[in-house]
């Protein structure tokens, strides 16, 4: 039952925050929940439960292999979200702290929903538990994005949620019982009936493609990610990202199951490829550094889905690049929020010379720069070239050229904008409002504590670490 | 011993005859246009008096503008070591001489060039720039030539290179090597060795501003350096492999004497050519020798 | 005979989305969403007809609440902080989109057949209703600029997927079954509030002024 | 006693290096010159005999065991290595010191040591996956190194270039490595010739290791990187760095079979940057940039080497690749030895006067005699003139190209194209360093800047005088240094391993001895009799121009005009003309710029299409909620539609 414990006690934070009295001390429950989550997260990860076929939530070795990652992302960007919440003191953090909580376990939900309903029920919270997140800044702009948000968001999800009744009803039509728990569905298998099957994934793609931010569904991501704060942007891109994909994946087994796996896999290479693409031009002539991640985080959702798109050793691939993806976006995210918050204006055009102004901030968005467009030693480029190795091992030439090609011109362009923001000498205006800014250790030390995560990750992944994504896949591929 | 008895006889032969064939040159000149004109031996008390002369240096010149004429000449001369003398042979052939030959010619040439910069004057860079430039054509030139050879002869060593069977692209190899001749030695058609017209000039330009033992110096060099091409060019045409010693020697001497009596006779019967025709001149040498290449494949194939 | 009346209201409810996308008046706009929504409500009574529990009725009391009150009057009052009576010039005209909303149906049923269905829904018209009531949300939210039409759009599309629900409410477990509706609900609701906030900081509902995201 | 520990030490040093750089500067200078050394040693201890010596680890690095490995190839480009990097350390002292760079001057060692590092390890690891690592290092380490002097946007523009250059060269890097892995199974690296079917995997390896080699078109970055990095950046980047890209061509078409095409492609690259690159050379007006073209010339006299070496394995194992293969492995060193001289000697320049351009300086030999005297020497190595080290390496890989001209067989084709080709290099090079030598030192000042120049310290003298005895010492004694290159070659193709010397190459020592005696005997001579005359000082005579003006001199533009017209073709010059009009004419202007052609030519429009791409499709995202929905349901069509084809059974 301990697996259930994961969605119960940020809840129960989320219940407490709520009623908490004081503003200046409800931050705290965040690392104390936070830390909780990581330890039970953690625990269940080393002694991994044995999951009944029919439960509807399991820590299953999918679960096992990306949940503890969204658990440490979570842990470090609340502990980087006290020292914000100091410096925002004039807001009501009430909403934020809840809400936060309450996404995370509907995350840890999400990603051990074990039945596409009780899946989709989790998603759809957590977008609609991210909302008052978004526009915790409460600028019309913040509305606006939220809005999109929420309209193009729901949309997917709503198509999702078609497409999970599909699935249902494939398996009626198959002579199933509509049963709709992964395991009863893979056990139909050949029994689901071929078009509504097809039908199914096809929706349920889209739809979980959208609040992955796959294009041409990642149209809200660049709003949401430019006018939320740093920390949302991580745990948006780290977290609710992640369980999108692991909805993807598990609906990919039951395709799979279904036996048509080969059409399922050339979609999600479609896709995938062109998400990166269209990152890529977009990477090349945006001038706002927080739109900038935005467009990064949908160039490393393409790779995901490539990832997922080449069997088994792609999806292995894919499992690594959700953890150094998200280690390595969470650092850029929050040194770009202290960048942003001092220069006050998230673009290029206005903000210059901040290795003058932040240094140490810079230094970190610098490396994350480095980290995230795969210069090794850190994780994303391990995890990216087994991808990519992945991808030459199952002879997908022209798909490896197009990907490499979009990775070199994400790298001109996010190399563009950073070192613009960077070098140079700072306006006088920005001199003044950095004056407000001061670089405490609580908002430098989580996105370092990050950037060296994911250093560590690349360099000494742990064989635990190697072994449960080996078990992930072999959940996902099942072996007759 | 005889080594340096070889060594001592060679110096000699090559510093006393040298300066014979611009006095030829101009004889034969001054006949042509029907004048008596200078005595042969003209260069040889030149030479003396200008060693026994002083020297006026530019204020602006570093000792590199004495250096690099001594450089020059003993590069020249080194070059000219290399030079088998027919039936006499070299006095030390090794493979690959030849390449050292060519770039010992570039040495001297980088040592004039650099002397000739060093006054600052404009004319000088002026010469310099022309002779450097050319000497790029020149150079392509050379090699072909020198790769007909080797071709032909199976060998990449002057003494084997230099006594062919006359190939078929003899022809060829002699009129690119005349050519050359007359670039590399600042002659009609591409320099006049006597106008006083600075600016249509190379050779003579670059050295303006010399005087006394370094322009003896030079004038020397550059009299060393055309016996080395006559030499060059005859033996690269003339079938002396085979032939006894004396016809060989005879040989050569009657071709070193045609060589320099023609370049007389061209400089006294053509004009000088404007500069933006030299390279088109230079590029014709250099593609006569690149057919005299292509020949010597195709005629040394049995 | 359950079957035939099932089939008249989803034939009203087909109705319903061509009203919806003809009308260019908002209060009738959300009257024929809201309308549709407590259709949708009752169908299960009619669905469950033999074995009826507390559980059934729960839902369909709490959808015809929730759809037929709670959603409309919110956006009734967004509409009438904005003071706006119609939708004016869409990006899509009412009659192209009436049209539009035609063709969508007769491909909905056409769409339909083609897809193997089960003997028992053979006949009956839940999936080309429910495929019908997708295309319309889509082409209200794709054709009109005011936020409540856009809302509406999104409601009559979450309606569709109801309706295709429907053919699984035998299978899917009452527990799954509620929490979708009640996530919807709160969806619907909290867009509901996001509208008001816009209306508040824009003070309008047309979406042209929300483009200052952009790249 | 095995290279393993001097490794382990040189390993250590230069890491802590790294560390203690940023705070002291004299232990770091310590630390550097220990790890230079005891690298130095190792190499050589390798090159003069010792076996091959290879190392696994226990523990594993990104999932890999670390796989050490230092045979004749590897030991050859590390003792260049550490040569450049010691004599770049101590350079650094005074050239970019703590007074005159406060805030670049830590972060400079620190990045110098580390990109020491990650070089050693390019050329140490045999692993693949740490290989890519190491190399990105030290591509990162070179961008670092190159914008140290952050503030200026010139400085900036040419980093970022070099920057995205070499990522494009990693990018094709990715591809091979993981191939590799892909067909292999495995990342490990090592000799795997009989594998024929990896024959194609050349063609990645060429490009990405070309941009860094940075091979005529890929030079794109060079020119601007060497020109504005700090001079003895530029030294290492052009002595040391661009020999990283040779040495994984030569590695790994060492390792790996090689397509039959291969020769063919590499000895006409080869041809094309050596003429074309110091075509560009000659025409330069900024000495840094032409230093920086001379260094693409080269690279193309080794390519030359190479493409023989490579051509001779398809012929079967012909003799003369190994004579050209020996002459591109010596000018590896070589070209790394004088070009570094030429670079300190260019940063001392700059030092004491602090412009680039040629036109602005002149007569800088009355104050910078020291300087003035290792830059002609490094001239005359350059420019490949007997009897310095340049022209041994050249005269070797000409006797090779000779040697395939005269066997006749299909190689000759290749190889006659490409002597002459070298011949013309040749002869530009001569051209290009007469020029620059002479526009810099010689004449009168043309600026004030010129005219207050003054001679560089110690600490930039003393690597100068280094490098230049080893030019000349490998000019005199190059068969000293033929065993070594024996050995490279025997590891590089263990068919060619009993190799002895050919025999002029003794003679052709002595020749040089002779000739270096001769030429001091005959200058001092020389100098001496013309004091023994009378010698009178006197202004240069100006065709009796009383007033000759220092403005009047020949400039750089006007001696390299006639080259310039020649291959105008490809220079492009933009020229800026206003000629003197009217009886008394106000100014009139002639200003030449040489552009980089290719950068300019046909990167620039290329980047400018896609950008313009770009443009069109992030007009999409331009804030209407409605397309977007409309962009949702385009993407399920299409899916649906490819999931329809698809699904045709």
């Amino acid at each position: 039952m301990s697996h259930l414990l994961l969605i119960v006690v940020p809840l129960a934070g989320a219940a407490i925050a709520a009623v908490w009295p004081g503003n200046s001390t409800r931050p705290w429950l965040l690392p104390v929940f936070g830390f909780a989550h990581v330890v039970l997260a953690f625990w269940l990860f080393i002694k991994p439960p044995v999951v009944a076929p029919g439960d509807w939530f399991g820590f299953d070795p999918l679960a096992r292999a990306v949940l503890p990652v969204v658990s440490l992302l979570f842990l470090v960007c609340a502990a980087y979200a006290v020292s914000y919440l100091r410096i925002r003191s004039e807001r009501p953090n009430r909403v934020f702290v809840a809400m936060l909580l309450i996404v995370l376990g509907l995350l840890s939900a999400g990603h051990q929903a074990r039945h596409l309903g009780l899946l989709w029920i989790a998603t759809e919270a957590v977008t609609l538990a991210t909302v008052p997140l978004l526009h915790f800044n409460g600028t019309p702009r913040a509305f606006e994005a939220t809005w999109k948000y929420l309209l193009v968001g729901g949309t997917g999800i709503a198509l999702s949620l078609l497409g999970s009744f599909c699935l249902g009803y494939a398996s009626l039509h198959g002579g199933g019982v509509g049963n709709l728990t992964f395991t009863a569905l893979t056990a139909q298998g050949a029994g689901l009936s071929r078009p509504w099957v097809l039908t199914a994934w096809v929706l349920v793609l889209v739809g979980y493609g959208t609040k992955m931010g796959l294009a041409p569904m990642h149209t809200w991501k660049p709003d949401a990610y430019g006018e939320a704060p740093g920390i949302v942007g991580a745990i948006l891109a780290g977290g609710v990202t992640t369980v999108a994909f692991t909805a993807i994946l598990r609906v990919r087994a039951v395709v799979g199951a279904a036996g048509e796996g080969h059409i399922a896999d050339r979609t999600l290479l479609v896709i995938g490829l062109f998400s990166m693409l269209v990152s890529a031009l977009f990477l090349l002539g945006t001038r706002d550094f927080k739109r900038m991640l935005a467009y990064s985080s949908v160039e490393h959702m393409g790779i995901l889905s490539i990832g997922a798109a080449l069997g088994g050793a792609g999806v292995a691939a894919a499992l690594f690049h959700v953890w150094s993806n998200g280690l390595t976006k969470g650092s850029l995210f929050l040194s770009a929020g202290n960048i942003r918050r001092a220069a006050g204006s998230p673009s290029m055009d206005d903000v210059r010379g901040m290795s003058v102004l932040t240094p140490r901030s810079a230094a970190i968005f610098v490396a994350g720069m480095f980290a995230v467009t795969a210069l090794p030693p850190f994780a994303p480029f391990f995890s990216e070239l087994l991808v990519l190795r992945a991808a030459l091992a199952s002879g997908q030439g022209v798909a490896t050229a197009v990907f490499l090609g979009c990775l070199l011109l994400a790298f001109f362009g996010m190399t563009r904008v950073v070192f613009g923001i960077v070098d140079g000498r700072p306006r006088p205006t920005t001199r003044t409002n950095a004056k407000r800014f001061v670089e405490t250790p609580g908002v430098i030390a989580p996105p370092l504590v990050l950037l060296a995560l994911s250093l560590w990750l690349g360099l000494f992944t742990p064989p635990i670490l190697r072994e449960a994504w080996s078990a992930a896949v072999a959940q996902l591929f099942p072996t007759p | 011993m005889n080594l340096i008895l070889d060594l001592v006889l060679r110096l000699a032969v090559w510093m006393l005859l040298a300066p014979l064939l611009p006095g030829i040159i101009n004889k034969v000149k001054a006949r042509v246009a029907g004048r008596r004109g200078p005595p042969v031996l003209q260069l040889y008390y030149d030479l003396a008096k200008l060693w026994r002369k002083g020297v006026v240096l530019s204020t602006l010149a570093s000792p590199g503008f004495v250096a690099g004429p001594a450089v020059a000449w003993v590069a020249l001369t080194g070059a000219a070591m290399l030079m088998p003398l027919g039936p006499a042979g070299s006095i030390l052939s090794f493979r690959g001489d030849v390449l050292l030959l060519i770039y010992l010619l570039a040495l001297a040439r980088f040592c004039t060039a650099w002397a000739a910069m060093e006054t600052g004057s404009a004319f000088e860079g002026m010469g310099a720039a022309r002779e450097v430039s050319y000497a790029v054509l020149a150079e392509a030139a050379i090699i072909a030539a020198v790769l007909s050879l080797s071709v032909q002869t199976g060998s990449v060593s002057l003494v084997t290179m230099l006594s062919p069977s006359a190939g078929a692209g003899a022809v060829l190899l002699a009129a690119g090597l005349f050519t050359v001749l007359l670039a590399e030695n600042c002659r009609v058609p591409f320099d006049d060795p006597n106008t006083h017209l600075e600016l249509t000039m190379i050779h003579e330009v670059m050295v303006l501003d010399h005087s006394g033992p370094p322009l003896a110096a030079i004038l020397h060099g550059a009299s060393v350096k055309l016996l080395l091409f006559a030499l060059l060019l005859v033996q690269a045409v003339l079938p002396t492999g085979k032939s006894s010693p004396l016809v060989a020697a005879g040989a050569l001497v009657a071709g070193v004497l045609v060589v320099t009596v023609s370049v007389g006779l061209v400089e006294s019967f053509l004009a000088r050519l404007a500069f933006r025709r030299v390279p088109l001149l230079l590029t014709t040498a250099f593609l006569f020798c690149l057919f005299a290449l292509l020949v010597a494949w195709k005629g040394g194939a049995e | 005979m359950s079957g035939e009346a099932l089939n008249l209201l989803i034939g009203l409810a087909m109705g319903l989305n061509l009203l919806a996308l003809g009308t260019s008046r908002l209060p009738s706009l959300i009257r024929a969403m809201s309308a549709q929504g407590m259709l949708l409500g009752l169908m299960p009574l009619l669905l469950e007809a033999e074995n009826l529990d507390w559980r059934i009725l729960l839902v369909v009391l709490a959808t015809l609440v929730g759809k037929g009150l709670v959603i409309p009057g919110l956006l009734r009052r967004a509409m009438r902080a904005a003071n706006i009576e119609r939708e004016i010039q869409p990006f899509l005209g009412y009659v192209p989109s009436l049209l539009l909303g035609a063709c969508g149906t007769i491909a909905a049923v056409a769409l339909a057949r083609a897809l193997p269905l089960l003997p028992e829904h053979a006949r009956s018209l839940l999936v080309p209703g429910a495929i019908a009531s997708v295309l319309t949300g889509f082409i209200l939210m794709i054709g009109r600029v005011k936020a409540i039409s856009q809302v509406c759009g999104y409601l009559i599309l979450e309606n569709g997927i109801y309706l295709f629900g429907l053919l699984l409410i035998h299978s899917t477990p009452w527990l799954v079954e509620s929490g979708i509706l009640l996530d919807v609900t709160v969806g619907v609701f909290i867009i509901g509030i996001i509208v008001d906030r816009i209306q508040r900081d824009f003070d309008s509902l047309d979406t042209r002024k929300l483009t200052t995201l952009r790249e | 006693m095995t290279p393993g520990p001097l490794l382990l030490f040189a390993f250590l040093t230069l890491a802590t290096g790294v560390v203690v750089g940023v705070r002291l500067s004299r232990t770091w200078l310590g630390l550097t010159l220990a790890g230079t050394v005891s690298g130095l040693s190792a190499a050589l201890m390798v090159l003069l005999g010792a076996p091959d010596w290879e190392w696994r680890s226990a523990f594993s690095l990104g999932g890999e065991f670390v796989h050490l490995r230092l045979d004749g190839v590897s030991a050859l480009f590390l003792v260049l290595l550490c040569m450049g990097g010691g004599a770049g350390a101590i350079y650094a002292r005074d050239y970019w010191s703590e007074h005159r760079y406060p805030d670049s001057a830590p972060r400079g060692r620190a990045w110098w040591s580390a990109m020491l590092l990650s070089m050693g390890l390019v050329l140490t690891v045999s692993n693949g996956l740490h290989f890519l690592i190491a190399w990105e290092l030290f591509a990162l380490c070179g961008y670092f190194l190159i914008t140290l002097d952050r503030q200026r946007r010139e400085v900036r523009s040419a980093g970022w270039v070099y920057l995205v250059a070499s990522h494009a060269g990693t990018v094709f890097l990715f591809a091979f490595f993981s191939t590799l892995a892909a067909r292999t199974g495995g990342w490990d690296l090592g000799p795997m010739r009989e594998q024929t079917g990896l024959a194609p995997l050349f063609w990645l390896a060429l490009v990405g290791f070309g941009v860094k080699a940075g091979f005529f078109p890929l030079h794109i970055w060079l020119p601007s990187a060497h020109a504005n990095a700090p001079s003895h950046v530029s030294a290492i980047m052009s002595g040391v760095a661009i020999k990283m890209g040779i040495y994984g061509i030569v590695r790994f078409s060492g390792w790996l079979p090689v397509p039959s095409a291969a020769g063919w492609v590499v000895i006409g690259l080869g041809a094309t940057s050596a003429l074309l690159g110091i075509a560009f050379a000659f025409a330069q007006n900024d000495f840094k940039r032409l230093l920086a073209y001379s260094s693409v010339e080269n690279i193309g006299v080794i390519l030359i080497g190479v493409g023989a070496a490579l051509l001779a394995v398809t012929h079967g194992d012909a003799l003369w690749g190994r004579l050209a293969f020996a002459g591109a492995l010596l000018h590896v060193w070589n070209h790394g030895a004088f070009k570094s001289l030429l670079f300190f000697g260019a940063g001392s320049v700059l030092h004491a006067t602090g412009t680039r351009e040629m036109s602005k300086l002149g007569g800088l030999w009355r104050t910078m005699l020291w300087t003035a005297g290792f830059f002609v020497l490094g001239s005359l190595a350059v420019s490949a003139l007997p009897p310095l080290n340049g022209f041994v390496s050249e005269w070797l890989v000409y006797l090779g190209l000779f040697d395939a001209a005269t066997s006749k067989g299909p190689a000759a084709w290749a190889a006659m194209p490409a002597a002459i080709m070298l011949a013309m290099a040749g002869a530009l090079a001569m051209a290009s360093f007469a020029k620059a030598g002479a526009m810099i030192f010689l004449g009168a000042p043309r600026t004030q800047v010129a005219t207050h120049a003054h001679e560089c310290g110690m600490w930039m003298r003393g690597p100068m005088l280094a490098l230049a005895v080893v030019c000349v010492t490998i000019g005199l004694a190059p068969i000293l240094f033929w065993p070594v290159v024996a050995r490279v070659v025997g590891s590089w193709r263990p068919a060619w391993i009993t190799m002895e010397a050919p025999a002029p190459l003794l003679t052709l020592g002595a020749v040089h001895v002779g000739l270096a005696i001769l030429v001091l005997m005959a200058a001092a001579w020389l100098w001496r009799k013309a004091h023994a005359n009378s010698l009178r000082r006197g202004l240069t005579w100006d065709c009796g121009y009383a007033m000759p003006a220092a403005r009047m001199q020949y400039t750089s533009a006007s001696f390299g005009g006639i080259v310039a017209g020649w291959f105008g073709w490809v220079l492009q010059p933009e020229r800026k003309m206003r000629r003197p009009r009217g009886p008394f004419p106000a100014e009139a202007i002639r200003l030449e710029r040489i552009p980089e052609t290719v950068l300019d030519r046909i990167i620039g429009p290329v980047s400018v299409a896609i950008m313009q791409v770009s443009t069109s499709v992030r007009r999409l995202q331009h804030g209407r909620l409605q397309f977007y929905i409309l962009y949702v349901v385009a993407g399920l069509i299409a899916l649906g539609v490819l999931v329809l084809l698809g699904g045709a059974p």
